[in-house]
């Protein structure tokens, strides 16, 4: 009768092995990028322009046309996730309608960013006028990171205890000032992380930006202007080997910032968290 | 008279909190033995120490001992599995795996290495016969077991336990999701099972404890306040904390 | 009081078509763009066809989808065994705390830029693959590591969810009748957990199909049916983003429609994982 | 005594399920209406039918008339807030809102426009002084609510819901967490306050019911079985499943 531990402890320790490996490859990714980029990034690196096509100088505009197209997409996601989040899980019961956007949610997640740069090209480069800008990056960014907020955001509110709704109910409150006073205070931590994770996502895309921002290497001084985000600047460094060393240098500043985010993400989860709870 | 189950100096911890506070207690072999009192009190946790379903709850601590046929039951060498079947464990709500009747039942019995077909049919036979079962479940033994009405999944979840082989059936609280009618009826077999079984059963009812048990346990806030012969327990408590929870004065 | 309350209802009601909106927008402006060209040369002439020469007027785009579907199947195997241990490992087998710690760590995997998933596949796996397997380095096979290693997250992710979210009573149920832990998950938590699982799987193998950027630098891009691992393919993300900033015309309009293939495939993809996670509601 | 509430034919379903059927009762202003019953009896869906909080569920359909001071609560254009606020709830877990026990009183009339600062701490020391809690905790009401203990929760509750200014109190098995001292002052203050207000309890203790109950209604899945006055109902009962209940024959 050893036999069923012993599998046991067989299938433990190839699953525990499977897991180190997959640890392993993330740690080493970051590990192989910051050990060859971390050289290459200072001040000056940070704060100048790239001379020569990127072979020299820094890359301060892509890091403005990063944060400004981050902010347009955020901007305009929000309220548009948020707001269905609250409709869904707020106003109306399981029903066609609600099943229908669930689904038209779900499809938007999937649909590839290639998809989604076509369509921003067609609508706001060329049918509306507004050129590869940052308007059109903005714009074309939230349509693709909705989906990502409109869960989250549905997920924390869901997550709200039915019993401080019918403690506001019961004490005279409006369905509105439920949600208002009890309902989104309760869920910030899972609305912000959303956000956030939106934030993230932005800054890693890259095919939508080709697509409906461009790649022009200046400093943008309006919405209309044209920019190069990090991920284009080190997509093109790469793959047009204009310079290696620059690419790791872009490369570290970016997972930098994505590993930022994130823990700032966690952090204030868990911050907002031990307020409320 | 030898026991069967023995608690001694029994005290666990949940990280810092203390929830069952040095615990002593004998049972007999094919009794039925009630543990009640208010929730949070330490009932349940004191039925999971015995068949060590509670490890897996992180954080938790042991002191004392439990002897069972005078074998210490947390001693290194015990061989958890066979502990486990030993002492079966029925939950306060019905937890049916989503399979077939049969492979609920069946489980058990493979789990521990029995594969024939003939073998495993003879006993899903015999439990089903023992929870009165058999003969509404013996042509729906592909049916999903989730199909079926609460009390069929709490009588099947005794079945389960019965083909294991068990000696000792732990109930935590068995009934608290079922009607009257069914509770009278799981309740008459607990009383048949009796015959074969030693049975500790936790309950929040204290006219269930007086129903069905030889013996009853008053526990609170971790303690084991009183044991005695049920009937002396519900007339003539001891223990002034005991008569002012079976005076209905808590909860 | 009461029309404010219907007001905001109304409002919100909106804001919640907005996602309906967006994807009736580009299903219409993609179809708008690529529908006549599929039309001109014919569903067959398009899908079934190996020739792609725009200058010639030549648009079949079959090479692309073998391509596509090899990378994902390779990605797929990559990523299985992987992402399924893990999830387990982590779910059934190690503390809260650290599922707690690994979990958020795994997830950052999802966080880090395409481009540079791709990048690793030029700078580590290339050299690897001349050294030891021969060939020029982009090919399926260094494709299917990355991308494979791109939906790790994704799979493990939503596998550990749905372990999550099997009843712990089954797994008290089990246990306490002296089954082994390897014995519950196999008899119980993966059957139960089945159809969360298999719908990470399906959403895995639609950010697979729809990798774009990694797949450029990576996969080689040759208008080629392969005939071993080894050989550079396109997938048909690669083939839009390639050849979209110079494209004109007829030329544009095969653009767009393999975008359409794309979109389908994705929406098919998608109401496969739907259905078989309501399929799945078995309480 | 003048009739309170006047409940005719009510009949409650959520989707197909028939939770209530077809409840006759009512209720006279100035008294405590205790409702006992085993689980799932519907006495909690009942008590929610009198603030119209089951309407916040999906799928709830309902018939019958519920008159409050003669007048039909469902009937269209009532304001559900107006009537939540006349008709105060306490639920059986406290269940403070996260903020201090200062702002958890002054949540419901802040939601009513009430903004004077003198006014608003005049209601909080009325109403905490009314629920037996402003001595315990006068010197600490920007504390967070969620750190007092289970008891003093419950009072808050209460006191949360008296600063509405209520004519009727509904009270959910508010008893059912608490140890015998909590209970016994919840007891106390539902005495007291009773000199003002329309009180309907809903229990799990029949103990509690008989203590503090002027009169008794005991449901059964979904049916009133018996309504009578406290000393019927628990000395004569007319019904024998109402007898079986008291006795303990359930759960």
């Amino acid at each position: 009768m050893l036999k069923p531990i012993f599998w046991e402890q067989v299938m433990k320790k190839i699953l525990f092995v499977g897991t180190a490996i997959t640890v392993f490859i993330l740690f080493f990714i970051i590990f192989y990028i910051l050990k060859n980029g971390l050289a290459v990034v200072d001040m000056e690196f940070l704060l100048s322009s790239p001379k020569d096509f990127g072979r020299a100088g820094g890359i301060f505009p892509c890091i403005v046309g990063t944060i400004v197209l981050s902010l347009v997409a955020i901007i305009i996601a929000t309220p548009l996730g948020v707001g269905t989040s609250i409709y869904l899980s707020e106003y109306t019961r399981e029903s066609k309608l609600t099943s229908i956007i669930r689904f038209g949610t779900d499809c938007l997640a999937g649909i590839p960013s290639i998809i989604f740069g076509l369509f921003g090209f067609v609508l706001f480069v060329v049918y509306l006028g507004l050129g590869w800008s940052i308007l059109s990056g903005g714009l074309t960014i939230a349509f693709m990171i909705l989906p990502t907020i409109i869960r989250t955001s549905e997920e924390a509110i869901k997550s709200v205890p039915d019993y401080y709704r019918e403690v506001s109910l019961s004490l005279g409150g409006t369905k509105w000032q439920t949600i208002v006073k009890v309902v989104l205070p309760s869920a910030l931590p899972g609305i912000v992380t959303g956000i956030i994770l939106g934030v993230a996502r932005s800054i890693e895309e890259t095919a939508i930006v080709i697509f409906t921002a461009g790649s022009v290497l200046r400093i943008p001084t309006s919405l209309f202007d044209s920019c190069r985000t990090m991920s284009v600047h080190f997509y093109i460094l790469a793959r047009e080997g204009i310079s290696m060393e620059n690419a790791y240098g872009t490369a570290t500043i970016l997972i930098i910032t994505i590993l930022l985010i994130n823990a700032f993400a966690y952090w204030l989860m868990h911050r907002l968290m031990a307020k409320y709870s | 008279m030898e026991y069967k189950i023995e608690l001694v100096n029994l005290s666990v911890y949940y990280g810092d909190f203390h929830a069952l506070r040095n615990i002593n207690m004998q049972i007999g072999a094919k009794t039925i033995t009630a543990l009640i009192g208010p929730s949070g009190c330490g009932k349940s946790t004191m039925l999971r120490t015995i068949n060590r379903i509670n490890e897996l709850i992180d954080g938790t601590r042991i002191e004392g001992k439990i002897l069972i046929d005078q074998k210490d039951i947390y001693h290194p060498k015990t061989d958890i599995l066979q502990l486990r079947k030993k002492a079966g464990m029925v939950f306060q709500r019905p937890n049916c795996f989503p399979l077939s009747v049969y492979d609920n039942i069946t489980y058990g019995p493979r789990v521990h290495g029995i594969k024939k077909k003939a073998e495993l049919d003879e006993i899903v036979e015999k439990s089903l016969r023992a929870t009165w079962l058999w003969d509404e479940l013996k042509e729906k033994m592909k049916k999903s077991a989730l199909s079926l009405s609460l009390e069929y999944q709490q009588r099947l979840c005794i079945a389960r336990v019965l083909a294991l082989g068990s000696e000792i059936i732990l109930l935590d609280e068995p009934c608290s999701a079922l009607d009257p009618i069914t509770t009278l009826r799981i309740e008459e077999l607990l009383v048949e099972l009796k015959k074969d079984y030693t049975i500790i059963i936790v309950t929040h009812n204290m006219q269930q404890a007086a129903r069905v048990s030889n013996y009853s346990g008053y526990m609170l806030m971790g303690e084991l306040v009183e044991v005695n012969e049920t009937s002396k327990i519900f007339t003539s408590p001891q223990d002034k904390r005991t008569e002012d929870y079976i005076t209905g004065r808590f909860g | 009081m009461k029309s404010r309350e219907n007001l905001i209802q109304f409002g919100l009601l909106i804001i919640a078509l907005s996602t309906i909106v967006i994807l009736l927008l580009i299903a219409l402006f993609i179809l708008k763009e690529g529908l006549p060209i599929i039309l001109r040369v014919g569903i067959k002439g398009f899908i079934c066809s190996t020739h792609w020469s725009p200058q010639q007027g030549q648009f079949g785009i079959l090479a692309m989808i073998i391509g596509t579907a090899w990378i994902t199947a390779g990605a797929i195997l990559v990523s299985l065994p992987l992402s399924l241990s893990c999830a387990i490992y982590l779910s059934e087998f190690s503390t809260p705390k650290v599922r707690g710690t690994l979990k958020p760590i795994i997830e950052l995997l999802a966080g880090i830029p395409s481009v540079v998933y791709g990048f690793m596949g030029m700078v580590i796996l290339f050299p690897l693959i001349r050294n030891y397997l021969g060939g020029a380095g982009p090919s399926i096979l260094t494709a299917s590591v990355i991308l494979g290693i791109m939906i790790l997250p994704t799979i493990t992710s939503i596998a550990i969810d749905s372990l999550q979210a099997v009843p712990h009573s089954y797994r008290e149920g089990s246990l306490s009748l002296g089954a082994t832990r390897w014995q519950t998950i196999r008899m119980v938590i993966l059957p139960a957990a089945k159809t969360g699982i298999l719908s990470g799987i399906i959403l895995g193998i639609g950010r697979a199909v729809g990798e774009t950027m990694a797949v450029i630098m990576i996969a080689g891009n040759s208008v080629i049916i392969p005939k071993s691992l080894l050989d550079p393919v396109r997938t048909l993300t690669a083939n839009i983003a390639l050849e979209m900033n110079y494209a004109t015309g007829d030329h544009r309009q095969a653009l767009f429609a393999t975008g359409i293939v794309l979109f389908i495939t994705i929406i098919i993809l998608n109401i496969i994982a739907h259905t078989i996670a309501r399929g799945g509601v078995e309480k | 005594m003048e009739d309170k509430i006047i409940i005719k034919d009510l009949n409650l379903y959520f989707d197909t399920h028939h939770v209530l059927k077809s409840i006759n009762l009512n209720i006279k202003a100035n008294e405590i209406l205790s409702i006992i019953g085993p689980a799932n009896s519907g006495k909690t869906s009942f008590l929610r039918t009198l603030n119209r909080l089951n309407d916040i569920t999906s799928a709830v359909k309902i018939s019958g008339e519920i008159l409050l001071d003669g007048m039909d609560i469902y009937k269209k254009g009532i304001s559900l807030p107006w009537l939540r606020r006349k008709v105060g709830m306490v639920f059986a877990l406290p269940v403070p809102l996260p903020r201090s026990i200062f702002e958890n009183i002054v949540y419901g009339p802040r939601l009513n426009g009430v903004t004077s600062k003198d006014r608003l701490e005049e209601l909080v020391e009325k109403t905490l002084k009314s629920a037996f809690l402003w001595d315990e905790v006068k010197d600490r009401l920007h504390t967070s609510g969620t750190k007092l203990s289970g008891g003093q929760q419950q009072r808050l509750c209460i006191a949360r819901s008296l600063a509405l200014e209520p004519e009727v109190i509904l009270l959910d098995e508010p008893c059912s967490g608490l140890d015998p001292l909590s209970t016994s002052k919840i007891e106390e203050a539902l005495y007291e306050l009773k000199k003002q207000y329309t009180i309907v309890l809903v229990t799990n203790n029949t103990k509690q019911a008989a203590r503090v109950g002027d009169n008794v209604a005991f449901f059964l899945m979904g049916d009133m079985i018996e309504y009578g006055s406290s000393e019927h109902i628990f000395t004569v009962p007319n019904d024998k499943r109402t007898e079986d209940y008291i006795t303990g024959r359930f759960g």
